[in-house]
């Protein structure tokens, strides 16, 4: 469970988050939409306390983030997964070291930790990729070591700044199954961070809108659940075509 | 080899093995002491992990200190503290502790530097996994800056042969002090300009390694 | 400095006689107080000098023979020959003015004999100091050197050293500061009198002034006869200097005009 | 006119594209599209030679790059703006200048400089951030300035890397907007890498479609253009419920 | 003021100004010399837009020799260059000539490395908008180094002042030779004291102003 109270933060002048209240239940996915600007990352950054807020307090998992002491804060980080909007890899670092190193952190068992993130590279489809540094790898391969990073060491909640917004539809319907998978299976708390309507609609449970630093609603929906489409060329191109276009120009 | 080489030799040799153990006693110091206090100059600065404004203002000062010295004077300053560590104040022994300890003020400098250039986003995305200081400083401070580290250490390293000429004040020897003894204090020319070529190679491959190296795990 | 400073200024503006200017480069005190001592006085006969410290003893010969000083004021003769020798330079002695009284001191103990086996001994680490060390030693027959081989005695020309003292070479600068580490340091009085230390109440050894290290005023073959320098080299071997000697650097540095 | 002739590129063992033939035509807005590695930034980035292809030619607006001196292929690039999947702005530059900097190259008439960069801005909806740097930017706003960069001095040909993939829907249909206006009035070449079928599907002639280093197919279609949407979080609400699920939770 | 610092004000003024003639020029010829030197080094290194093995090994061939002499035997060296120059050798003028070099040679070094630090992507903008070399040094690497720059400079200034001491060989004066010579050979320890006071007070000042400049225009 995620509670913001009264929550808001300010940059220099400019209001970036205006006094938020804002409950996200256990086993929820729960979308952030809004325009560009909105406030959507502050306020996503505000669930682990990446931002501490001018005012207001920040509860996970029945924990009080605000008053912790910095170590229990560590320790209540642990369990918070964070997918960045611009990755923050490790450049220094190949594709398995980006995610083992969530693993050393958390002291997640020594033996199980090379199959843990395998299976993590595998969810992202990055198995091929393990040796390879970030400056190698295209924005969407980036994209998804940031997610089986975030993953890896099986966090309670988990908080997604726009995880799929450099991924082609294939890609985003495999890793919207994943995260779908994971909270159905083990009641991890979603956050996502999104303008992609699609996406926003297929898994989420309720859905907050934000305007201005401001939440204008919180909508309650029915995911329509992830349509898991035909992963080759073919499917952009029949896409393409079934508009009215033609064929083989 | 020139005559003039053979003739000495042995001093050569002696006084390369001496400019090695100064300049070597120095990195480690770098090393050792330079990094870690590099690392606390950063991490205590404003807005960083592990803020702290008095830590800060110590190991600055400390450092400005050491580094506002004059060299000469601070190696006789540090005779008293030279001689209780080591019980002599004179010799190549001797002549490490002022230099590992210009060398540690020195290094610490640039590996604050190398840090400052770290992403913010990386530190950030450690910080979210809930790492520990230590896990911030190995996993990922460390690794992003590598690179800055090599290079920062390869400058020092050649300012430290540099700083190990004024050695022979305290009877420290080393390539430098025997060009400057036999070569300039006695007018053998030749000798001076041998001694320096030697220093030049020296300097060439510890920068020809650095720079190597460094790029060698600069993966960005 | 100030009255001094007016005083040139004086002599450059009102006196119709031309003022002649005088470099002379030096290193430390003494030889820095017997120039300003005699500076005011050949303001009076309208030369100006100008006295330039430098910082080491090779740079200022090599201003001297480079002409961008007229004179200089630090060494002795047989350094400057040396010098001569191997930089094709024409300096020449132009007058002697005080023996710098070289001499052994020790913390630890009071006499020559006292100094145990292997001990260790502090001396200069440039070759007409070592020289002169080494002269020193045998001049009181504490070691034998063998026949000079080249223009400096060195280590290798030891031929007894029936105790096994051990010479440790350091900086000229530091050999004052190694009063305390050395069991005795070999040194001029210059550097052992910020000690305390003087060569006739402390030395255990001294040189006394049968020797040719006076230090000298020196100038260059080509301007040693200039009149202005004669007159420095007069000012410099006054009645006045011998007194101030006398008072301040009383054995330690012997007038040698 | 853009002519990749034979272009083939690999970084170190890996072979990023594979001889690829393709012809881009004057004032045509051409999609490329593509899953997540196919190779569609690469590809794209070897039409002004930010990438040098192994083998192969490439012709832009008549010249070929690939047998210009450095001196020309310079004067060549200032007609060929470029939209960066990861935007890179000048950290230390404000947004103003950041915009700016693109005229100073080009050498635009001085007088009209600060016109043109606020146009742009205004173009892109960041004439209330001159003065913010990159850092103070929410996303978005970054990927914008960038947008209004590569806009700026009004190139002939247009590379745009996923110019939208931080955007919101009403965002996007606006720049989106701009690009069809320039490309109708101003007759400039534009050539989108987007993972996005709808960005593609409503601006485009002509779409390539990539597969691991090659062109799996090029397809001509018929834009369905740009539906400007209602700028404001309604859209959102109405959008999510539409779908049949439940207003206010 | 203490006594002893009231009988020697004018020579402390005077060598408080030699210094700062000294490192004055020293800042003058790192900036002006060392900062295109080392933006060089940085453009013609492999795989950066002005790649030319030939330059960039003759640059790092010429910074090495420099840094790799002892800096005694520099002044040495250069003195019948500075008396080319300058006419003279010895003086407070002459001193900023060897300090000068050096200061190049240091200098180039850190901006160098600076340089490197420079995200791939922003020149990458840089070469997409036909950028000239000229616009790509001083629209955007200049730009995005800046904060660089200025740590490295303050360094660098606190390294030349620490250089600056041993010019009292060919007369360059200046507070630290001012230490040396009455604190240190004539045994007034007291004034020493005070004068490297006066020199902590001095670098603490620039490492303060250095760190504040590159704090304030690092917008990164
Ligand atoms: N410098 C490099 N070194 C090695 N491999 C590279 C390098 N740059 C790109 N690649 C590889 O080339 C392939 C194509 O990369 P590219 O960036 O063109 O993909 P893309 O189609 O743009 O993908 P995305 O939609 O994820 O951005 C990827 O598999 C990537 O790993
Ligand atoms: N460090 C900062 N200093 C000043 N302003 C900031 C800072 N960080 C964010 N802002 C401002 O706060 C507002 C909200 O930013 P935020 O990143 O939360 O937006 P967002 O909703 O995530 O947008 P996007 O969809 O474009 O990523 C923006 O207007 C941004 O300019
Ligand atoms: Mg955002
Ligand atoms: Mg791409």
């Amino acid at each position: 469970m995620i509670k913001l109270h009264n929550v808001s933060k300010s940059f220099s002048q400019f209001q970036a988050i205006k006094s938020v209240f804002l409950t996200i239940d256990q086993g929820e996915i729960h979308g952030i939409i809004g325009a560009s600007g909105a406030g959507k990352s502050t306020l996503l950054r505000h669930m682990n306390l990446l931002e501490i807020p001018d005012e207001g307090e920040v509860e996970v998992n029945g924990q009080k983030l605000t008053s912790l002491s910095s170590k229990e804060l560590r320790q209540a980080r642990k369990s918070i997964g964070m997918i960045f909007q611009h990755f923050n890899l490790v450049a220094n670092k190949t594709v398995y070291e980006n995610v083992a190193v969530s693993l050393e952190i958390t002291n997640f068992p020594k033996k199980e930790r090379k199959n843990r993130v395998l299976e993590c590279l595998q969810f992202v489809g990055l198995e091929s990729s393990l040796e390879k540094y970030p400056a190698q790898l295209s924005g969407g391969q980036k994209q998804r070591v940031g997610i089986a990073r975030a993953l890896a060491n099986k966090p309670q909640v988990l908080l997604c700044d726009e995880p799929t917004s450099s991924l082609d539809p294939n890609t985003t319907a495999e890793i919207l199954g994943v995260l779908e998978n994971i909270n159905k299976s083990l009641g991890v708390t979603i956050v996502i961070v999104s303008h992609e309507m699609e996406v926003i609609k297929s898994i989420c449970n309720r859905v907050t809108v934000m305007e201005a630093g401001e939440i204008y609603d919180t909508v309650l929906i029915e995911p329509t659940s992830i349509q898991i489409i035909d992963n080759s060329p073919r499917y952009y191109v029949e896409q393409l075509t079934k508009g009215g276009g033609m064929d083989d120009a | 080899m020139p005559e003039l080489l053979v003739q000495y030799e042995t001093e050569i040799w002696t006084s390369i093995g001496e400019t090695f153990v100064m300049v070597g006693v120095s990195i480690l110091a770098a090393i050792l002491i330079g990094l870690p206090v590099g690392t606390f100059l950063f991490l205590c600065r404003k807005g960083q992990v592990l803020e702290n404004q008095f830590v800060f203002s110590i190991l600055n000062l400390l450092v400005n200190i050491i580094r506002s010295f004059p060299f000469l004077l601070l190696v006789v300053f540090l005779i008293p503290f030279t001689r209780l560590v080591l019980g002599t104040a004179i010799g190549t022994a001797a002549a490490t502790v002022p230099l590992s300890i210009i060398a540690i003020a020195h290094y610490s400098r640039l590996v604050e530097q190398s840090l400052l250039e770290v992403p913010k986003g990386v530190i950030e995305a450690a910080i979210s996994m809930g790492a520990s200081i230590q896990d911030i400083i190995f996993k990922f401070l460390y690794v992003e800056a590598r690179s800055g580290f090599v290079l920062g250490l390869t400058t020092s390293i050649i300012s430290f042969i540099s700083y190990s000429t004024i050695m022979g004040v305290v009877g420290g020897g080393g390539i430098g002090d025997f060009a400057i003894r036999y070569g300039y204090q006695q007018f053998k020319t030749e000798l001076m300009i041998y001694m320096i070529i030697i220093m030049v190679i020296l300097v060439q491959l510890i920068q020809f390694f650095g720079t190597t190296v460094s790029r060698m795990i600069d993966k960005r | 400095g100030q009255e001094q400073e007016a005083n040139k200024e004086g002599n450059t503006q009102e006196n119709e006689q031309e003022v002649v200017t005088l470099k002379i480069a030096t290193l430390i005190p003494p030889m820095t107080e017997i120039l300003d001592l005699v500076k005011p006085k050949l303001a009076e006969e309208s030369i100006n000098l100008e006295i330039i410290v430098l910082g080491d003893n090779v740079q200022p010969n090599t201003a001297l023979a480079a002409k961008e000083v007229d004179v200089n004021f630090f060494q002795h003769v047989p350094y400057m020959e040396e010098f001569n020798r191997n930089n094709d330079a024409e300096l020449v002695p132009v007058v002697p003015i005080y023996f710098a009284n070289y001499g052994t001191y020790s913390k630890e103990y009071n006499s020559m004999d006292e100094l145990p086996e292997e001990a260790v001994i502090a001396i200069a680490n440039d070759v007409s100091n070592i020289d002169r060390s080494l002269a020193l030693l045998a001049q009181h027959d504490v070691i034998k050197l063998q026949e000079k081989t080249g223009p400096y005695y060195t280590k290798a020309d030891i031929v007894e050293n029936p105790k096994n003292y051990k010479f440790e070479e350091v900086d000229l600068l530091m050999l004052a500061r190694m009063y305390d580490d050395a069991d005795a340091v070999i040194m001029t009085p210059a550097y052992a009198a910020p000690l305390g230390l003087t060569p006739k109440s402390d030395a255990l050894l001294t040189e006394g002034d049968e020797n040719d290290f006076a230090i000298t005023l020196v100038a260059r073959k080509d301007n040693a006869d200039n009149e202005s320098i004669k007159k420095l080299a007069e000012a410099m071997t006054s009645p006045e200097v011998r007194e101030f000697l006398g008072k301040n650097y009383n054995e330690t540095a012997i007038p040698a005009f």
